[in-house]
């Protein structure tokens, strides 16, 4: 299998090997990367101890071990935690700044569109914005239509800035490490539904731009990321049983994302269905489906599937939240009529 | 402020029973919540009911409020009907936004409930804009912003204070600083002794006040609401006030200041109102146990009606998007 | 021809029919919106009198003969501007509010995402937000990284809100007034380039959501839309002398987009190029180019083309600025593959 | 601001110097945009030169400076290299961003010039970030932060002027208030009479002096300095000036209210500096004659040099998006 993250192949999995939670993972992530590079820090809202480590504690720890120095509880100011972030990423640190939700990164657009993603540029490659952005975000727990927006899309769509949207603990950390090491500015999707689900942790670097095939599978290629990515998988295995072969493949980088890895299993399979769970229109199924189709006519057996949200706020209400989002059986359906 | 108007006997009763209402609400949301019966992220307003209760008896049905997350008590202050808040809270079509919106965007036209937002800050400029509307409509009306500590830090405030007072805007910024914001006390946000002395930097009066104490809090609040119907402009009130149930319910609580949380505890504004009502002769222990029991009757009568109602069907994914239904 | 404004068939552009400039055409709109209804408002930096009625005078002597009431020059404060908009549409009225450039709009994305586009559906209907948002950008001027980005694909992507893009002053002002009129927010998109050709000005109203073949032909479609629809036709005229009949849609509204219009040209001519002048990555090509292929599968004689700027910040430097964004060769060239 | 510290001879003629450079450069930038040589939107710092200079004399190579459009005062004063300048401004390969950045966002790191933004406001947010890297950086460098008049108006400000504080950063806030903002003067823009007010709103020192006045400008800004470089925090120091050749070049200027522009015309900073240096004995005519031939020297040889320059190749767009080179 196309795996570039080698510690999980099988033989690896073993027995010592710890298994852990997403919000374990990317803690243990950051006190690594503390502890290996001075330059490393860390802000955002509530991220020191004194404030319980972040609201879902996926910073604790880090100031009581690394000082109120490096690890910074910062007042509500979304534009200011990104330009510290900027600021001190062109003052030569790594900072990773938390932006506690992803529908309130919206606050500071400009720091991260017209700053972070583009003085590189800008200045002919005289400076740099070493830095990773965490934020949080999806749909399930009722918060409604300000507090579980999918917007990847937007910052695919942006040059020079990095996205990428771990759907296991072990990508967590391994994607973590590299979002830090990475010279440029990279932002870190975290799906909220997936925080406590334990899994093992290899503790390998899991290089930006590489897709990883989850699953082999003979007729038909699922693409997913974040929270999708575990229904993928799960519906792959509910399929098997009736028969029908998915290869599942985590994108894991949206961009820039690994046309190679996700082309050769088309190829092979010759039908695709691409889901995440942004709202379906404009969303970064439609570039991942257009590629397919330019790169693989005449060997794609029928359109590209694009598997998405519906183009509506995110509901409150119990029912209309689960219509809302894809569920497993939407992939499953998609599937279905891919091999109709 | 000795110079600022004070309540009436009739005027506090009546903020004593606006405030009861939100007490026994609050009580009766947690219930349910613990019961497994409602599902939500619920920011509770325990602590702060007297605030919008001696603010909103100054304001009318038309005039605008705009409010956050933590807002349920200034919309049961300000009117919100019983009924369709709890159906909003159990999702059900029958809510004021047809489950759509939940606990952090209620919203009632007719009383004046115009936008809550779970965006920190957000109410700021909105507000800010119903402001303008106001002043165009030339009816005296006046558009109240509510918003935290916290948000008293974010760029919105900034610009909608600057533009308010430029605009000389009917707005009343009511800053309620229950000192955290989640679980960042005040100390972790700024340097400045109070955030209303902010106001000066935008020209318009600022004001600090025991939001508490319905006495200092309707005062300040008819002042401001005065000046902006006489289009004298906005006003920045701080009303310095407490959190009791933390930030969001279900959370340890572990970061607030033991102390601090004992002393206002100790001060709790609700046993205290109540008892001076009594002391001052302003009502008697049976006439207040009637309100009480009054309130706790509405609030059953409302639970029941929402968990009977239906919940909405997806097709409601395709209304409201836009004016017209999406095909 | 899918020609939904009338007045723009042939025997209408007669004598009588005024010749404007986009500037001209915008500013004719807002001063009859604003004669026919007093609950129409205008704001945003410089749009009074006194500030010279916009930095480029599209609000010229709206303040002088409505009062400074109803148009008022801003602070520069973005968030107060979207902000205020948002209040007093909700309030009842239907303002026009200018965010100067394009990119500046990332300053306002938590006003306009999670608000303007939001509060309908989160109300369950009770409230409305009927603004309209206009805002100028474009490549050409040397104004660099900061100045020029097109970003529609972002709205496009959000659910409740519209998004269009005119490419001449008849449009401008047709879809001006369709926008004011219209319940929801609009985004209105300017270029810069196109603002001082005359053309003619019929003062129709055209309804958002209609696309136009502005030139029929038979062997490709492209689908266009501000500056790129320019571009596009003139292509297409030079084509033509070659033999090539190339058939052009104006996209006009990008979202929502007009489907049956440009399905209906492919259908018939079997290939299609999607041109914008945004970032090709994640632009709205990939989502106009997969339902083309969704829909047209075994009609469609290729994949689609897509034609978009290079994934780089825009460049200063005008040999790079030239390279960056597509130009007439660039679109007649992708025009020769799809046909190759 | 009796007791602020006031510039030697030494450091008068050379604030003169760094004056003088900005000025002739400026116009030898308008009569090669006016003869068609070079076309980029231009923001003119003409009648602004005595800001930069004044502060650039206490600052070091590596004190960082953020700075905006209308900033090449900023880093002609800061030692901004002349060839690179000019050969960026021609889009040349060998400017200091290749030609990809241009005017707007000029960048030197040996210099300390940081970045340079088109975005009102966002110099603030930036420049406070590289105060945090300096203060751990532990070397009792500064930070500097320059924006207009207008940009103190945008939510950025509040944002970035609270952290500052809150986190005793060592970033000096320098407004640089022109009283205009593009075409929108102060009384557009706000109520407060001074923009310095607003410090006392993040409980740091405000100070508003004649950025104009060598003397006043030196002594705020050596003050701001020391207090930074001291671990001591922020400072917001509000420089009046003016804009002799309005905002952009090119535009009308009608908007401009003809008796102050008549006045800051008589009040032109650079020939009552350069009077003062000769009557008080600094430097004889002869001297500064000498001073301002050299420098159109060096203005000479950048301007040749930068027009004998390659522009940068098409396949410059696939580098410096990311560290690594696009594919
Ligand atoms: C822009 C933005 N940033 C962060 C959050 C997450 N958040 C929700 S409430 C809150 C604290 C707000 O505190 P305060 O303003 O004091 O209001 P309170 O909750 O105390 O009433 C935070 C940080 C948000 N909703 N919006
Ligand atoms: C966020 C943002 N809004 C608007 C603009 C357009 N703009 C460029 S300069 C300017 C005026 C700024 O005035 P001021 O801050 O006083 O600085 P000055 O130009 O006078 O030096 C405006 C509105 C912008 N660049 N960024
Ligand atoms: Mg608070
Ligand atoms: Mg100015």
């Amino acid at each position: 299998m196309t795996d570039t993250n080698t510690a999980l192949a099988p033989e690896a999995a073993s027995a010592e090997i710890q298994k852990m939670t997403m919000v374990e993972a990317i803690n243990l992530a950051l006190h690594d990367a503390m502890e290996a590079d001075p330059k490393v820090l860390v802000l955002g809202e509530e991220v020191a101890d004194p404030q319980e480590g972040g609201v879902m504690g996926v910073t604790k720890g880090l100031s009581t071990k690394y000082g109120e120095d490096r690890v910074k509880s910062t007042p509500i100011s979304e534009q200011a935690i990104i330009g510290a972030a900027i600021g001190a990423a062109v003052g030569g640190y790594k900072p990773v700044a938390e932006i506690m939700l992803m529908n309130f990164i919206t606050v500071s657009m400009d720091m991260i569109v017209n700053h972070a993603a583009k003085l590189r540029f800008m200045s002919g490659g005289q400076t740099g914005v070493p830095m990773v952005i965490r934020t949080m975000t999806g749909a399930g727990f009722s918060t409604g239509g300000q507090h579980s927006d999918y917007l990847e899309a937007w910052f695919a769509h942006t040059a020079g800035i990095k996205v990428v949207a771990p759907s296991n603990p072990d990508d967590a950390y391994g994607l973590m490490r590299a979002a830090i090491d990475d010279p440029d500015p990279v932002l870190f999707i975290e799906n909220l539904p997936s925080y406590w689900t334990p899994a093992p942790v290899t503790k390998q670097l899991v290089p930006i731009g590489k897709a990883k095939v989850s699953r082999e599978g003979s007729d038909i290629t699922v693409i997913a990321h974040s929270l999708m990515m575990t229904h993928s998988l799960a519906v792959a295995e509910k399929l098997a049983a009736e028969g029908i072969s998915v290869e599942v493949v985590d994108l894991r980088t949206i961009s820039p994302w690994d046309r190679e890895t996700v082309l050769a299993s088309v190829r092979k399979t010759g039908r695709a269905v691409v889901v995440h769970e942004a709202v379906k229109q404009f969303g970064i199924g439609a570039e991942i489906a257009s590629v397919i189709t330019e790169q693989l006519w005449g060997t794609l057996k029928r359109p590209v599937e694009r598997v998405g949200a519906a183009f509506s706020a995110v509901p409150f209400s119990k029912p209309l939240e689960t219509a809302f989002a894809p569920q497993p059986d939407t992939i499953a359906a998609a599937i279905k009529a891919a091999l109709a | 402020m000795s110079n600022y108007p004070k309540p009436d006997a009739a005027t506090l009763l009546e903020i004593y029973r606006k405030a009861t209402l939100i007490k026994q609400n609050d009580e009766r949301v947690i219930k349910q919540m613990m019961a497994g019966k409602l599902v939500m992220p619920y920011y509770s307003p325990r602590g702060q009911e007297i605030i919008p209760s001696a603010l909103s008896v100054s304001l009318d049905d038309d005039d605008y409020i705009c409010t956050i997350y933590r807002g349920i008590h200034d919309m049961l202050a300000k009117g919100f009907p019983l009924g369709e808040l709890w159906a909003e809270l159990a999702g059900r079509l029958t809510g004021t936004c047809k489950g759509k919106g939940g606990p952090m965007h209620l919203t009632c036209p007719e009383k004046g409930m115009m936008v809550t937002t779970g965006i920190v800050g957000s109410s700021m400029p909105i507000a800010t804009g119903l402001g303008w509307a106001a002043k165009l409509d030339g009816k005296k009306r006046v558009s109240v912003a509510n918003f935290g500590d916290g948000a008293a830090n974010i760029g919105a405030f900034h610009e909608s204070l600057n533009m308010a007072a430029l605009w000389k805007l009917p707005v009343i910024f009511l800053c309620q600083n229950n000192l955290y914001a989640e679980h960042t006390s005040i100390a972790y946000s700024r340097v400045v002794e109070k955030i209303s002395d902010r106001a000066a930097g935008y020209g318009m009066p600022g004001i600090t006040v025991n939001g508490n104490d319905p006495d200092e809090m309707y005062g300040a609040a008819k002042v401001a609401i005065e000046r902006a119907r006489a289009g004298e402009g906005p006003t920045l009130i701080e009303a310095m006030t407490f959190r009791f149930n933390g930030h969001l319910l279900g959370e340890s609580g572990h970061y607030m200041d033991k102390d601090l949380y004992a002393k206002a505890k100790d001060n709790d504004p609700m046993p205290i109102l109540r008892a001076r009502l009594v002391s001052e002769g302003i009502a008697s222990e049976d006439a207040l146990v009637t309100i009480e029991k009054d309130i706790e009757a509405q609030i059953d009568a409302a639970v029941t009606a929402a968990f009977e109602a239906p919940f909405p069907d997806a097709s409601e994914l395709k209304r409201d998007v836009f004016a017209q239904e999406i095909a």
